[in-house]
């Protein structure tokens, strides 16, 4: 399964790009398999994503909790807890 | 049951309060109440230079879309606008903006308030500090107590 | 402690919002929240031609201000702002305007709210009905809500 | 004692002129006997003050109740309850 990648604030900035385009292999299921994943792939993304559980997911651009399923995505956002307003 | 549709936006540039009241309001005479919310960027003490706020474009609309329908919805507003700017900030500028239109005044106060909570808890905005001496500043951390205001609505 | 003091009026002629919370702003960059209320006068349903807003020169503003000065107080209030109007009143125009800053969006909130409720209770402003028809109206009468409304500040 | 009255809304209406000057007579003591007292006085006031308890009162411009002593006020304000905002 290939999926677009966006990374914003300290997430984007710890992992070094913007967005990225992935393969990902048959066994990750779940929001927390991504991560889990993702983790794995370098210092940069360990670096970003060492806290998982307080990492926040976006599928197709709408809020998903870490035990979603990933399937049907097109789009998966990562970044911190939101601080606007 | 309210057929309103919110007015949402996202944008770099600032805003006139009044203009977007008369928009809101065009030729409706049945609203009595309106409660606008502004939120600044203040300076912390002279040590914030500016801020900068980083959006997910496309869902940080949809987001806002979404918070203000229940809005409407819920508080039976006769207007909703919201509108979030995104970009370098200064100390003294305005971030976002929220008006509730009602027929009475309790709804419009709960309209507005309730936006602001679920915006800043949902809606895919991140600030980040400039320091006035120049320096690379922080991400701004996410509070408890705006979960904690948030969770008032349940 | 703050040595606020509210920007009170009672005047004939509308006003501008952007204008107040500029003038109420100035240049304080420690302000993060400004909430304002517009009460409009609302045509119900057509059947309303006008409002006669009547008031006790001196003892409303002198009222407002008591009000203003327990808000400020209350909720460490940066600024604020009530302009009441006089005089005939049309559907869709404004009759009053108050505006709360704060470093903080609740104290905004709840201080416009505080004064909204002790305004409407409190200050001698009076309200007559023009009706579309013509026909001399009746004076409003005074609601039980309102008394309930500001009760929840005890 | 000598008091300027005035009146507002259909307090004003009823009586029929928004101020007067009275004389009131040393009896007069607290709001409630002024109120009392003007019912008396000819049909627009018993119309304009048939339910005092409904009457609101400010002295020197300050809200007062109805036991509130009037000994020292210059003017005394009569009037429905509030309807603003």
């Amino acid at each position: 399964m290939s999926v677009k990648l966006v990374y914003f604030a300290w997430v984007r900035e710890r992992i070094g790009k913007p967005e990225e385009e992935i393969d990902l292999p048959a066994s990750v299921i779940t929001v927390r398999d991504l991560l889990n994943h993702l983790k794995d792939l370098g210092e940069e993304y360990e670096n970003a994503l060492q806290f998982p559980e307080v990492i926040r997911v976006a599928i197709n651009q709408e809020h998903a909790e870490h035990d979603e399923l990933i399937a049907g995505a097109r789009e998966i956002g990562i970044f911190p807890p939101m601080t606007g307003g | 049951m309210s057929n309103i549709t919110p007015t949402i936006r996202v944008q770099s540039a600032d805003f006139d309060l009044q203009s977007e009241i008369d928009a809101l309001i065009a030729r409706r005479k049945d609203i009595g109440a309106v409660v606008t919310f502004s939120g600044l960027c203040r300076d912390e003490q002279g040590a914030l230079s500016a801020l900068e706020l980083e959006h997910y474009p496309g869902m940080a609309e949809a987001e806002m879309r979404r918070i203000g329908g229940i809005a409407v919805k819920r508080f039976s507003l006769l207007g909703l606008t919201a509108i979030h700017r995104h970009g370098r900030i200064m100390p003294g500028e305005n971030i976002v903006l929220v008006i509730a239109a009602a027929p009475h005044r309790q709804a419009a106060f709960d309209g507005a308030n309730f936006v602001m909570d679920f915006l800043k808890t949902s809606a895919p905005f991140w600030k980040k500090e400039h320091a006035a001496d120049g320096t690379a500043g922080d991400w701004i951390a996410a509070k408890d107590a705006d979960d904690t205001a948030r969770d008032k609505w349940k």
